[in-house]
């Protein structure tokens, strides 16, 4: 096994990584920005070294300078994480020219599945289904367009060559309609990008954001551990995911599995990956995009599998053969995992920043915590909203999700706000109970709840009282408050190192 | 002491009769109020009932998160209402409002000019913090004043963005 | 299923079963002495009752004042926990007298088994073998009991009829020293208790302790949900559980489980119990007792199982039949549980108390904390000192080992000292990791280790630089501390009911 | 500043040259150290290396929690120490010696008698706390005096229970 490996990486995946070579035996090496000198990667690693300012260009996405820390301290692997510098193919290739082992795939796969025209025209010849469409066949006029349309079906969608944003995008229900909107997607295509070229692509409805986890060795080996449902989205950013998909038999798992390993051997692809899929009301799926990396919601799939993906990387990475064969990969029980993110879900899901100054994580059985936080830790600007996913376990998904309730009822977390009260709301909510949901459910059916009449939930005298004791007992106080935070003021400032030794 | 505490439209006259109880709308109740290591985190037993809460002061009310929802409570002293009320009418309408970033961030886009007029809701600045595009918008119609940055500018928390008069 | 549950405990089981509660829409009821009102079973309750003062005598013992709060309440079931008045058979009677069903077995079952002579004689009825001695046969003088002893074999026990504490207890090991030792047992007893009356027993060599977790429903189905083994003990308390047993095989579980079920049977038990053995080291096993509730380690046998026994516990108790089948019971990896203790390793393991004023919970893949206390919680001297349980999961017990060892380093608690130096050097113990230990093995062959030369974690050097630097500010800013103590003291003065409210 | 930093039998010359440096029997290190959240866990980064240590005052030492062993660690000024051993021999030799209750708790049993001899690690007294019965033993030889507790008496937290003189 490796000796030592740097994790280059921040937050909750940093320190899920360094737990994993813990486990192993592995030495571990933590890079910080200024920002995370007290980060809890900082604090688990056996050595940390210093990248530089907070502002993740200068620090957690300088590949040289981490590629320097590596060499210095001989370490003999890295470990990416997810974001920064894990899907980039230079940073691959400059690792493996340092002879250092980068625990992910080859550069080749990392280019091949990052350029969307590439990994479409790849994933095809290989028999991948796509989402159908006219996209890679070149500028193409509207008489043409217009005779391909009725082969791909309505409803579609009209959408421009180089652009993105919904500017240019057009939906067609039918081929009446189309030659106008055409025309008007062309224009508005011009006036934003500077190029009126659109393309067409099948509508799919109701979809449902479903991927495979896959797991590829050295020696040609790739297996399939399921998949995982992440349709719960706001604004892209997936929020709640599931194993298995409450829209999955086992017939459309096993096909959808040999598609994905299909889809990695395309690309001669090895180590931890996953492959997205749209799924669509009829069971209908279509490649969407391969992350050639570990995903945030790897640990849905670790608790119903028992396999731990991340030591898994390790071992591939290091030459060995997968532990396991298709045939031991079952499911057992039911997962989700919501993503707590320090952000106000009654204001907009605007972030917040700030220290913690309180928490308490849920616990107890079939619960498991990836965070990076801990109290007394500051929430900065600088990073992703993500301060830890909270995953529960429960042998049917009625009580995961009755498990996810109560864990999130237990949650504390003071001096920050965070969407907990979203995720509550979420649970509560039918339509994600009986398992109706597809990608654009927040969106179109979720708002946050004003407090109802007659719910469970909902209990104004209580709120009111609460407010009026609190209100009460400060204003009783205030006269002493005012004096006491004046004189401790004064007296902070005598204190120099010491107190920012203790912030 | 007595209070009048409102949440929406609804008025509670909230009396805290000792450290043991308290009466809301007149109906006696026992309770027992405690903070949870010196945070604004409290427990109440009311009645035998366990409840914990987080309340903290927002701009105007206290904010208090109860069982996964957030109250918007107004607390008035009795006596203080009483007074205000016969002083009559809205008080501060028509105040200007000074729209501060609510988090430290990079200024993307201001959406507006001076002396635009504009809608409540409308977008007024889209501010970048934790990767993510955040829109800042109007609480109310009005004419903006005084806009102070500008795209590409670092602001910090609180810093007043721009006027609506 | 029950409308509201009256949980008669506290701490970390009471905050267990609260969670059952909670997952299954049951409303819950804490009750809680003077010295818990911000424990964590009071804030997590849907109601709380206040009991009386600190001393248990005066709170959690009061069976009376339990079931006037019940009734008063209209809790339908109680759930007694552990300890406390869990196995007290006129507790269970009396619930039953007020209508309020009682979370566990009958008052008959409980009695049985609580009487150690009644427990040996039902279930040495019902063909479960017991340590063979002539306990329960009646004074006998030393020629029967010289007689008797080449049945029983050697090595044995002489061990004094009417008391305990290894007074008037002699190990003989041949018949021929066998009369001097009854002298000098019989002149210890008398003088220790005013009775010379002796009995023999077997000596079980190498024994480990292992106990059969069963289920037993209303309708005469009983099943073994596998073993613990706790060998790992200091003093008669348990520190260290696992399941499944590095000693057993799948022969000798099927074995003892159905041995178990038959002693369960012998008195008619219904709800959740559990079966200690002696195993010796050719894998004879001798009944010891039954514990007639709930375990401190069930944890263990949930984590291999993935049954969750405490929501079990209520549907049986409800007269809903077992939710498995003897056949559905399948252990899958291996789990480990540590009790952390609020003791000082390296002082004899006294109790130690105080205010919690950091803590960093494990957490990650594997992990469970069941745990009844939180940052600013107070640790009394009124209750037993067990603060948390860490249970870890792993495919294999080596991997739960390395996982353990991972969770103990990151475990941080501040304010009271806790046992995890101890667990910590277990996990590092070769014999541990080889499962070489029996109930001994703490007393014989364990102490807190010196640190040694060339072990990874000696690190002197460290120490003294950790040391140093403290030292080092806090010299330097001694005065400044000193001038800002005083003031604030004077400040504290003024605040009254605010500050205690804020404590 | 130097120190002369006592660990067992083993002394160790540490130099603090500035915020960022310290020195070892010598060897210059690089060091970056902080307090977590105010608390007595300090991490330092040293050379590269992480380390964190629950470091606490006791009696006459610091007590340094690291990697799962603990260190009793005695830090002396170098000039002190100098000055010290210029006065010559132990200081503080057969001072009384109070036993004092580690914990609050319940005496169970007073194992001796005034004006009693007893030898190192002899049992003094039995105090019951947790559940639990705790023997506290004489950390050297010597003779009982003042006892001042009896069996069933409550005690608090660093009560003085006897002396060895």
């Amino acid at each position: 096994m490796f000796k030592k490996v740097l994790v280059a990486n921040r937050g909750e995946i940093a320190v899920r990584i360094l737990r994993a070579c813990r486990e192993l035996g592995i030495e571990s090496v933590a890079v910080f920005s200024e920002a995370d000198r007290n980060a809890l990667h900082v604090r688990y690693a056996d050595e940390a070294y210093l990248l530089g300012p907070a502002p993740s260009r200068e620090s957690y996405l300088r590949a040289d300078k981490i590629i320097d820390i590596a060499r210095k301290c001989s370490a003999d692997a890295i470990h990416p994480g997810y974001g920064f510098l894990a899907e980039r193919e230079a940073f691959a290739a400059a690792c493996i020219d340092a002879g250092i082992t980068f625990i992910g795939p080859k550069p080749s796969a990392i280019a091949a599945m990052g350029d969307k025209m590439t990994a479409r025209n790849t994933v095809i010849a290989a028999g991948v289904p796509v989402v159908p469409g006219t996209e890679g066949t070149g500028s193409l006029r509207d008489e043409e367009l217009l005779a391909l349309a009725p082969k791909i079906g309505f409803p579609l969608l009209i959408k421009a060559s180089a652009g993105g944003g919904g500017k240019g995008m057009r939906e067609v229900t039918s081929l009446e309609e189309m030659p106008a909107l055409l025309g008007s997607a062309r224009r508005e295509a011009e006036s934003a990008f500077g190029d009126g070229n659109v393309y067409l692509e099948k509508l799919v409805e109701g979809a449902r954001h479903i991927e495979i986890q896959i797991l590829a060795d050295q020696h040609g080996n790739v297996i399939s551990l399921g998949e995982r449902d992440c349709s719960i989205q706001r604004r892209h950013q997936k929020l709640i995911e599931e194993a298995p998909s409450p829209a999955m038999d086992e017939d459309l798992r096993r096909k959808m599995g040999e598609v994905a390993v299909k889809a990695a051997q395309s690309v001669d692809y090895v180590n931890a990956g996953t492959i997205e899929f749209l799924v669509d009301k009829d069971k209908n799926f279509y490649f969407l995009e391969m992350n050639t990396r570990l995903q945030v919601e790897h640990p849905v799939t670790e608790v119903v599998t028992g396999i731990d993906i991340v030591a898994e990387q390790m071992r591939i990475a290091r030459g060995r053969q997968l532990t396991y064969k298709q045939e031991d990969i079952q499911l057992r029980g039911h997962a989700i995992e919501c993503r707590i993110n320090a952000e106000d879900p009654y204001n907009g899901f605007l972030p917040s920043t700030g220290r913690i100054t309180h928490s308490l994580l849920p616990t107890g059985p079939g619960i498991r915590v990836d965070t990076g936080v801990y109290p007394g830790f500051e929430i900065t600007p600088f990073y992703d909203p993500m301060i830890a996913k909270l995953i529960v376990w429960g042998e049917t998904r009625g009580q995961a999700i009755l498990r996810m309730r109560r864990a999130l009822e237990e949650y504390r977390i003071v001096g920050v706000r965070t969407n907990i009260p979203f995720h509550q709301s979420m649970m509560d909510s039918h339509r994600f109970m009986g398992g109706q949901y597809d990608t654009r459910f927040i969106e179109e059916r979720f708002s946050m709840p004003e407090p109802e009449e007659g719910s469970m939930t909902h209990r104004p005298e209580i709120a009111a009282a609460f407010a009026t004791l609190v209100a009460h007992y400060e204003a009783q106080h205030s006269a002493e408050f005012v004096m006491r935070n004046e004189r401790d003021t004064s007296n902070w400032k005598w204190v120099g190192r010491w107190e920012r030794m203790h912030r | 002491m007595k209070y009048i505490t409102t949440i929406g439209d609804t008025e509670y006259t909230v009396e805290v009769i000792d450290e043991r109880h308290i009466s809301i709308n007149d109906k006696v109740m026992e309770v027992d109020f405690e903070s949870i290591n010196g945070q604004p985190v409290y427990s109440m037993l009311i009645d035998g009932k366990s409840y914990e809460a987080y309340v903290y002061a927002g701009e105007e009310e206290w904010q208090v998160l109860l069982l996964g929802r957030q109250y918007p409570v107004k607390v008035e002293d009795e006596r203080e209402k009483r007074l205000k009320s016969a002083g009559g009418g809205k008080v501060q309408e028509g105040v200007e409002f000074h729209l501060k970033s609510p988090m430290p961030g990079l200024v993307v886009a201001v959406a507006v000019e001076e002396n635009q007029k504009v809608e409540k809701g409308q977008v007024l600045v889209i501010l970048e913090s934790m990767k993510m595009q955040n829109e800042l918008k109007a609480p109310r119609a009005g004419t903006v004043q005084r806009i102070k940055v500008k795209p590409g500018e670092s602001v910090e928390q609180r810093q007043t963005l721009l006027s609506v008069v």
